[in-house]
């Protein structure tokens, strides 16, 4: 299940959805993602997060289809914020449930790599009155290149 | 938008540049999203930068494409910079 | 912090400690793992862990400061189980929160697998009214050694 | 435990089938896990399978050991299955 959402998400209630699932789930692996003081400029004080609708839920069920090809996945969820968020503040959450750990790892992280180079999600950082755009990392192009 | 239209969006730090969210234009025949993009281009000021130094993704029936891939009547064409979400 | 107990744990609550733990937090993997009907027998009811006092916290400790030497590891977070526990219970809870999803990640899968080739645990299934002990399993050893 | 003894434990499937959970024994000069094993499997019967097929792991003082592992009065040693938790 995939959700775009401006409201917070709570980890724990995700997490007990996916772990009731069935009896052949032996293994969890979730992801979130905060907002960090970190980004292309310190400072920063929150994010404004825009995204295409429609387009970025399609492409996130083809990557939780690319992953339930490639490896075990009972279920799989994916939380993605919108709009404007502060610092600490969660924004993305991914969870899958497996048999086996190494196949709820791989998945959960394969999935998270691939949203960041190919969702349609643009970050713009706040660092007091002015914004910018993210650019786009080539540790993230790398990451996401070296599932293929 | 009619059959004989194609709706062009935009996203993100081009949107706010090219101050437009989505545009109506007619659809010609043997099109792609390479000459759409010349087209908006040839607009010039900030329009040229869809032909800039920037990387343009291309989004057409709300799926990535290619320059190379054609687009008609009734598509939905999206112009966008990489993405960084996540 | 590591918890070695009879009793269930609460993974949301786990998750927010994580989060909270400093506004460098980009990061937080987790992994549960949880009882599951296919064992080395089929019809498995339940599961008795027996444990090394001590010495399975001495181990999982080296891991925990393992894991922050390769990685940026802001915080880890390991519970483990022992003693009888039924079909879809929670057994294991690994989490870490970093500054970056890729450590996060690394971190708490090596912590997961080298714990389950070092940590002195030892699991019995349980079916109907027989008993046996599980075999250590090849695959596991094989992901342990991938680390090194 | 006295200043001139070594505590020996077992675990898991080897605590079930020696029927022990750990023993005191005097130490020895020059013991090695290795010598300590031997001694306890020429008691015979189940503890001759401490030097079976089945692999059996150490530990001195909660530390994975060798079989050239020193041991020496005071040490705690134990004996126990490939571990299977998580």
């Amino acid at each position: 299940m995939i959700s775009i959402q401006t409201e917070d998400f709570d980890v724990g209630a995700e997490y007990e959805a996916l772990r009731g699932s069935g009896s052949g789930t032996g293994a969890v692996a979730t992801f979130a993602g905060l907002v960090r003081d970190s980004g292309d400029l310190s400072g920063v004080t929150g994010l404004f997060l825009e995204h295409y609708p429609g387009m970025t839920e399609q492409v996130i069920q083809g990557l939780i289809e690319s992953a339930s090809q490639r490896w075990d996945v009972r279920q799989a969820r994916v939380i993605h914020r919108v709009g404007r968020l502060a610092l600490s503040d969660q924004i993305v959450f991914v969870g899958v449930c497996s048999a086996h750990r190494g196949d709820a790892f791989a998945a959960c992280e394969f999935i998270m790599d691939a949203l960041k180079t190919s969702a349609p999600f643009w970050k713009k950082e706040i660092t007091g009155d002015t914004e910018h755009w993210v650019e786009q990392k080539e540790s993230d192009l790398d990451r996401s290149q070296a599932w293929e | 938008m009619t059959d004989q239209n194609l709706t062009v969006r935009f996203f993100a730090r081009l949107r706010e540049e090219l101050d437009t969210d989505s545009l109506e234009l007619p659809a010609m025949p043997g099109q792609t999203v390479e000459t759409l993009l010349s087209q908006l281009a040839a607009r010039g000021g900030r329009w040229a930068q869809l032909q800039g130094d920037q990387p343009v993704m291309v989004a057409v029936n709300q799926a990535m494409a290619k320059p190379s891939t054609p687009v008609k009547a009734g598509d939905e064409v999206a112009f966008f910079p990489p993405v960084t979400g996540g």
